[in-house]
C-alpha cells in the first residue's frame, strides 16, 4: 500500500504506540474508544450545524433570498443560537402517549448516523473501523432509522404522526432495495465490500467512470433512492408539511426533536459520503489519463479535502432536489420504485455483471 | 417491443422535464446579485414610501405653529370606524363673538382601517396621510393620539 | 350479540377502520382558519366536512349601521386578494341604483386595477398552491413578482392589499403619472417570467403526475354546486361574468373566455395560467387608450339609495362575486347580502374529493384557490 | 328569453304568483306552500332551465323574513329573482331547495345561522358561522351589547 502524502495513518499508528507502550492493552483499548467517539460526537454535532446553515443558505440563494443574516457575520452563529434555544426548551410530553416507546424513538434514530458514521473513509487512514463487509454494514444498519421513524409515529398518539410514520415506514423499505442493489452493482465491479478497498481500486480512475454506462445507471439510481432514504424533498412525505404539518416529529420539542433534525441532516451526509466513496472515489483526488502535470496539481489537495469536496457537491444536488421539485404522492413513490428504479436495477446488475465478466470496464 | 420503447422514452421525458425545473433555479443560484431580500432596518435611509401611501393620519402644522383645522367634525362623522374624535372647545374672539374651535383632534391609530374616507371629505385639508409605518408600541394608550400640537392654532383664512 | 359481530363485519362502514383527522384551523394547506373534518381510510379520503366561521367577521351586519361610502372599505377584507373587484361590485351597484354614468377614464382605470389584481391573484395562488404541493421555491417566485403589482398599487391607490381605491361615483385618486409606465415595464418583464412558471412547475413530470385526472369536477356539478371562476370554468361552465354581463370597460375590448373541459386539477392549474396571459392581454388594450376626463363624479356628501333592491355582479378572481343591497331610502342599507364565490366553491370539495388521497385532498384545495375571510365574511 | 317573454311565460305558466318587472331583473312572489313545487318547475321546464342558483338570501322585514333566490340559467341565459316570505318572524319556516340545487343546503344553513328560518326536508340544519349561545344576529331585533358597540 503506497503512501499518501496526506496520510492520516502514521498519525494513528504513533498514538496507538504511545498508549500501549505506557498503559495495559485494555486501557489502550477503552482511551482510543473514547477518542473515537467523542471524536464522532463532535463531528456530528458541528457538522450537523453547518449542514442546516448551509442548507438554510442554498436554499435562500434559490429562492433569491438572503437566508439569515442577523446573527453573526453573515447568519453563521444562527444554527447555533438555534441549537441553544431547543436545548432550553421545555421537553413536552403529550398525556397519552406510549412513554417508554416516544422516548426511546428520537434515541434509535441518532444512534444510525453514530454507527454508519464509523466506517466512512474521510481521508487516507482515517477510518474507525475496516469491515470487510463494510458496504452490507452500511445498509444493514441504515435500515435501522426506519424503526425510529416508526415508533416515533406510533407513539406519539397523533394521527398526522402514525399516517407520517406508515409512509416513512413504506418508503424506506422500498427504497433500501434500490440503495442496496445500486451497491450490489459496484460491488460487482469492485470485487470487495471492504470499504477501504473499494477506495483504493479507484486510484487509477472513479467507479463513475470506470464503469461507465451501469455505473452512470446506478449512481443516478443511488442519488434518487438516497434521497428517498433520507426523507427529503421531493419524497418528503414522512413530514410533508403542507398535507401532515410534521408527520412523525409533530409531537417532539426540545432536544428530542433536534435528534430528528440533526439526523436527518448526517443521514444526508452519510449517503452522500457513501456515494462519494462508492462511485466518486472517496478521497482519492481527480485524475485525468496520463496529464502528469494535472495530476500532480491534483495530488497536492489534500485527500480530506477532495472528501469533502464531493460530498458538498452530491448535498448540494440533492438540495437542489428539494427546492426545485414538488413533492410527489405515496402511491407515486412506490410507483416509482417498483415500476421504474426496480426493474433498471436488476437489469444494471445483469449489465455490470456481463461487462465485468467480459472486461469491457477500464 | 413498442411498449418497451415507450417505457425508455417515458423516462427520458421524465428526466427532461425536471432538468428544465432544475434549470429554472439554478438560473437564480448562480445569479445571487439579483436577490429580491431588502435588510429592512438597515435601510432605513433609503427606504422612501410612495407619497399616496396610507400610513397614518396626521395634521400638517406650519412653522408658526398653526393647522387648518376648523373642528367641524366631518371626518369624525364619515370614519366607520370611530378612530377620530373630535372636541371642540368655545371661545371668545377679538369681535367679542362666540367662536367653536378645535381643542384636540383624537386619532385612535389601533382602530383605524385607512380607509381614506377622512382625508377625502375634509373641507379644508386640514388633514393628511402621513408615510410612517412603523407603528409598533409597548401599549396601547400610545396609539391614541392628539393630532393638533399642544399651543397650535388655526391658521388665517381658512373657511369655517 | 352474534347478530351484532355479524352485522359488524358485514357491514360496509365498520369493516375497515376509519378514523376521523381534523384538518384546521391551523394547518399550513388551509391558507387560514378553515377547518375541514376529514374522514380517512389509511391515507383515503372518505368524506370531507368543512367547518367554518372561525374568522366570521359579520360585515353583513356592520354594514347595515354605515353609510354607504363606509361599506366599501370593508369589502376589502373578504376577499383580501380580489379586493378592488369587491370595491368596485359594491360601487357599480349603488351607481346603478342611483342611475349615474361614471365618466369613461373611471371604467377604464378601474378595469386595469381589476386585471392587475387578478394577475396579483393569481401569481399569490400559483405560489402557495405550489407551495402545497411542495414545491417551496415556487412560493418565493411568485411573491417576488407579485411585489411589482403591489408597487404598483401602492404608488397610484395608497395601500397595498385593502386598496379602497373605488369610491361611489369613480375613483379616489386619479391615476399617478408614473402608472402607465410602470404597468407596461411590468407586462413586459413579466411576460418573460410566465415561461419559466410552466418550466418550474407546469411541465414538470412530479407536478404533473400529481394533478392529472386527480379531483375531477363535472359540468353538472359545478353549475349545481355554483362552482364560478376559474374553478368553474375549467369543467366547462362557462361563467365569465365579464363576458356573460360585461361591466365598466369590459364591452369595449377584445377578450377569450378560457373554458376548459377535464375538470380535473391540472385544468384547473392550466386555466389559471391562461388567465395570467389574458389579462396581459386586456391590460395592453387598454393601458394606451385611457380616456381624458375626471376621475369621479361630484357626488352628494350623503349617498342615498332609492327604495327597492339592487344586485350587481362581477367576476372577482376566484368567480362570480355578487353584492346584494336592500336600500329603504335611507343613508345605510336595510340589508347587504354578499354572494362570496369561495362560499359555493368551498362546499364543492367533499364531493370530488372522495376516493382520494390525503395528498390529493391537498392540491385539490390548492387549485380551488379558497380565501377563508371571502368565504366566513 | 328576454325578460318580457320571461315575465309572459312564468305569469301564464303560474297564475297564482305575482310576477313583475324589477328594477334590473324580473321578480316573481311565490306563496310559501308552492314554493318547492314552483322551484322544481323552473328547473326542469325546458324552456326555462334555471339551472344555477346564484345567490340564496335571507332579508327581516317587520311582518315577515323574505328569502330572495337569484337564479341563472347557464344554457338560455336569463336570470330571475325568486322572493318567498314566512308567515311571519316567530315561525320563520319554509321548504328547502337542496334537492334541486345542492349547493343551496349551504346558503340554507347560512340563513337558518343568521336569520333562523328553519327550512324543511333539510338533511343537515345546523348552524354554520357561529355556535349555539348566539341568537340570530342578522334579525332587526338582535341585541347583543357585549359584542356590539353603538355610538
Amino acid at each position: 500500500m503506497a503512501f499518501e502524502k496526506y496520510d492520516f495513518t502514521p498519525l494513528t499508528q504513533a498514538i496507538h504506540k504511545a498508549l500501549i507502550e505506557n498503559v495495559s492493552p485494555l486501557l489502550t483499548l477503552i482511551i482510543e474508544w473514547t477518542i473515537i467517539g467523542v471524536l464522532f460526537l463532535l463531528f456530528i454535532a458541528v457538522f450537523g450545524l453547518l449542514l442546516v446553515y448551509v442548507e438554510r443558505k442554498v436554499c435562500a440563494a434559490f429562492q433569491q433570498r438572503l437566508g439569515p443574516m442577523r446573527v453573526g457575520p453573515w447568519g453563521l452563529l444562527q444554527t447555533i443560537a438555534d441549537f441553544v434555544k431547543l436545548l432550553m426548551k421545555e421537553l413536552i410530553t403529550p398525556k397519552s402517549v406510549d412513554k417508554f416507546l416516544y422516548n426511546l424513538a428520537p434515541f434509535i434514530v441518532i444512534i444510525v448516523p453514530f454507527l454508519t458514521i464509523s466506517v466512512i473513509p474521510f481521508a487516507p487512514g482515517l477510518q474507525a473501523l475496516d469491515f470487510d463487509i463494510g458496504i452490507f454494514f452500511v445498509t444493514a444498519v441504515s435500515s435501522v432509522g426506519v424503526i425510529g421513524v416508526l415508533l416515533a409515529g406510533w407513539a406519539s398518539n397523533n394521527k398526522y404522526s402514525l399516517i407520517g410514520g406508515m409512509r416513512s415506514g413504506a418508503q424506506i423499505v422500498s427504497y433500501e432495495l434500490s440503495v442496496g442493489m445500486s451497491l450490489i452493482t459496484m460491488v460487482i465491479l469492485a470485487g470487495t465490500m471492504q470499504i477501504s478497498e473499494i477506495v483504493e481500486m479507484q486510484r487509477g480512475g472513479w467507479f463513475l467512470f470506470k464503469g461507465h454506462i451501469p455505473a452512470v445507471i446506478a449512481f443516478f439510481i443511488f442519488v434518487i433512492a438516497g434521497t428517498a432514504e433520507t426523507n427529503r424533498g421531493p419524497f418528503d412525505l414522512a413530514e410533508a408539511e403542507s398535507e401532515l404539518t410534521a408527520g412523525f416529529h409533530t409531537e417532539y420539542s426540545g432536544i428530542k426533536f433536534a435528534f430528528f433534525f440533526l439526523a436527518e441532516y448526517i443521514n444526508l451526509f452519510i449517503v452522500s459520503a457513501m456515494a462519494t466513496i462508492v462511485f466518486l472515489g472517496g478521497w482519492m483526488p481527480f485524475h485525468f489519463g496520463d496529464w502528469a502535470g494535472f495530476n500532480n496539481v491534483m495530488d497536492f489537495i489534500p485527500g480530506l479535502i477532495w472528501f469533502f469536496m464531493k460530498v458538498f457537491g452530491i448535498i448540494f444536488l440533492i438540495m437542489w432536489f428539494k427546492w426545485t421539485f414538488p413533492r410527489l404522492r405515496i402511491d407515486q413513490i412506490l410507483t416509482l420504485e417498483w415500476k421504474y428504479l426496480l426493474p433498471i436495477n436488476l437489469f444494471n446488475i445483469l449489465l455490470m455483471a456481463t461487462m465485468v465478466l467480459l472486461g469491457w470496464h477500464w | 417491443m413498442k411498449s418497451t420503447f415507450n417505457y425508455i422514452a417515458e423516462i427520458f421525458k421524465a428526466i427532461w422535464s425536471l432538468l428544465t425545473g432544475m434549470k429554472v433555479t439554478a438560473k437564480y443560484f448562480f445569479t445571487p446579485w439579483n436577490n429580491v431580500t431588502q435588510q429592512y432596518p438597515e435601510n432605513r435611509d433609503t427606504l422612501v414610501m410612495f407619497d399616496r401611501f396610507r400610513g397614518e393620519v396626521i395634521m400638517p402644522h406650519d412653522e408658526k405653529n398653526e393647522h387648518k383645522c376648523t373642528g367641524c367634525g366631518i371626518c369624525e362623522i364619515n370614519c366607520p370606524n370611530g378612530s377620530i374624535e373630535i372636541i371642540s372647545k368655545s371661545i371668545v374672539n377679538e369681535e367679542g363673538k362666540k367662536k367653536r374651535i378645535i381643542d384636540q383632534h383624537i386619532y385612535h391609530l389601533a382602530m383605524c382601517t385607512f380607509c381614506n374616507l377622512c382625508i377625502k371629505s375634509c373641507p379644508s385639508d386640514a388633514i393628511v396621510m402621513g408615510q410612517n409605518f412603523e407603528h409598533a408600541y409597548w401599549d396601547r394608550v400610545s396609539m391614541t393620539k392628539v393630532l393638533n400640537r399642544p399651543g397650535s392654532k388655526i391658521m388665517e383664512g381658512v373657511k369655517e | 350479540m352474534a347478530e351484532i359481530i355479524e352485522k359488524l363485519i358485514t357491514t360496509d362502514e365498520i369493516k375497515t377502520d376509519e378514523y376521523l383527522v381534523n384538518m384546521g384551523p391551523q394547518h399550513p394547506s388551509t391558507h387560514g382558519v378553515l377547518r375541514l373534518l376529514v374522514k380517512l381510510e389509511g391515507e383515503i379520503v372518505h368524506n370531507v366536512e368543512p367547518h367554518i366561521g372561525y374568522i366570521h367577521s359579520g360585515i353583513e351586519k356592520m354594514s347595515e349601521a354605515l353609510s354607504y361610502p363606509q361599506i366599501i372599505h370593508l369589502t376589502d377584507r373578504m376577499d383580501y386578494l380580489s379586493a378592488h373587484m369587491n370595491n368596485e361590485a359594491v360601487c357599480l351597484c349603488i351607481e346603478d341604483a342611483l342611475q349615474v354614468q361614471v365618466p369613461e377614464r373611471v371604467k377604464y382605470i378601474r378595469t386595469i386595477i381589476d386585471e392587475l389584481q387578478r394577475l396579483a391573484s393569481h401569481q399569490l395562488w400559483w405560489c402557495a398552491s405550489g407551495m402545497d404541493l411542495g414545491a417551496l421555491t415556487a412560493f418565493f417566485y411568485g411573491l417576488r413578482d407579485r411585489e411589482d403589482i403591489l408597487d404598483i398599487f401602492e404608488e397610484t391607490c395608497g395601500a397595498r392589499l385593502t386598496l379602497n381605491y373605488s369610491v361611489p361615483g369613480g375613483v379616489m385618486f386619479d391615476i399617478h403619472p408614473n402608472f402607465q409606465a410602470k404597468v407596461k415595464a411590468f407586462i413586459k418583464k413579466f411576460r418573460k417570467i410566465l415561461p419559466e412558471y410552466d418550466k418550474l412547475l407546469t411541465g414538470n413530470i412530479i407536478f404533473q403526475n400529481r394533478t392529472k385526472g386527480v379531483g375531477i369536477l363535472s359540468k353538472e356539478d359545478a353549475i349545481a354546486y355554483g362552482v364560478t371562476g376559474p374553478t368553474g370554468r375549467a369543467s366547462g361552465f362557462s361563467c365569465d361574468v365579464r363576458k356573460h354581463h360585461p361591466y365598466s370597460a369590459y364591452p369595449y375590448i377584445k377578450f377569450d373566455e378560457k373554458v376548459g373541459t377535464d375538470g380535473d386539477c391540472f385544468m384547473r392549474w392550466k386555466l389559471r395560467m391562461d388567465e395570467m396571459r389574458e389579462s396581459l392581454n386586456i391590460i395592453e388594450q387598454l393601458i394606451d387608450n385611457i380616456p381624458e376626463g375626471d376621475y369621479a363624479l361630484k357626488m352628494k356628501g350623503v349617498i342615498k339609495l332609492p327604495e327597492g333592491e339592487f344586485y350587481q355582479r362581477v367576476e372577482t378572481a376566484r368567480g362570480e362575486f355578487g353584492v346584494y343591497i336592500v336600500s329603504d331610502g335611507k343613508k345605510n342599507p336595510y340589508r347587504v347580502k354578499y354572494r362570496s364565490p369561495g362560499f359555493s366553491n368551498l362546499f364543492a370539495i367533499n364531493h370530488i374529493a372522495k376516493k382520494w388521497k390525503i395528498a390529493d385532498l391537498v392540491a385539490i384545495m390548492a387549485t380551488f384557490d379558497l380565501v377563508i375571510p371571502d368565504i366566513d365574511r | 328569453m328576454t325578460n318580457e317573454q320571461l315575465i309572459e311565460h312564468l305569469s301564464a305558466a303560474f297564475p297564482d304568483a305575482v310576477v313583475k318587472q324589477g328594477k334590473q331583473y324580473p321578480e316573481i312572489t311565490v306563496s310559501k306552500e308552492i314554493l318547492h313545487a314552483f322551484m322544481k318547475n323552473l328547473k326542469s321546464d325546458t324552456k326555462l332551465a334555471f339551472d344555477y342558483l346564484v345567490c340564496e338570501s335571507g332579508v327581516d322585514y317587520p311582518a315577515f323574513i323574505q328569502v330572495v333566490y337569484h337564479i341563472e340559467s347557464t344554457s338560455l341565459q336569463h336570470f330571475l329573482i325568486v322572493k318567498c316570505n314566512t308567515e311571519n318572524r316567530e315561525t320563520a319556516v319554509l321548504d328547502t331547495v337542496m334537492d334541486i340545487w345542492p349547493t343551496a343546503e349551504f346558503h340554507e344553513r347560512e340563513i337558518y345561522d343568521l336569520l333562523g328560518i328553519t327550512f324543511n326536508h333539510h338533511t343537515d340544519l345546523r348552524r354554520l358561522f357561529l355556535d349555539d349561545t348566539w341568537g340570530h344576529p342578522l334579525r332587526k331585533d338582535f341585541k347583543d351589547d357585549i359584542h356590539v358597540v353603538e355610538r
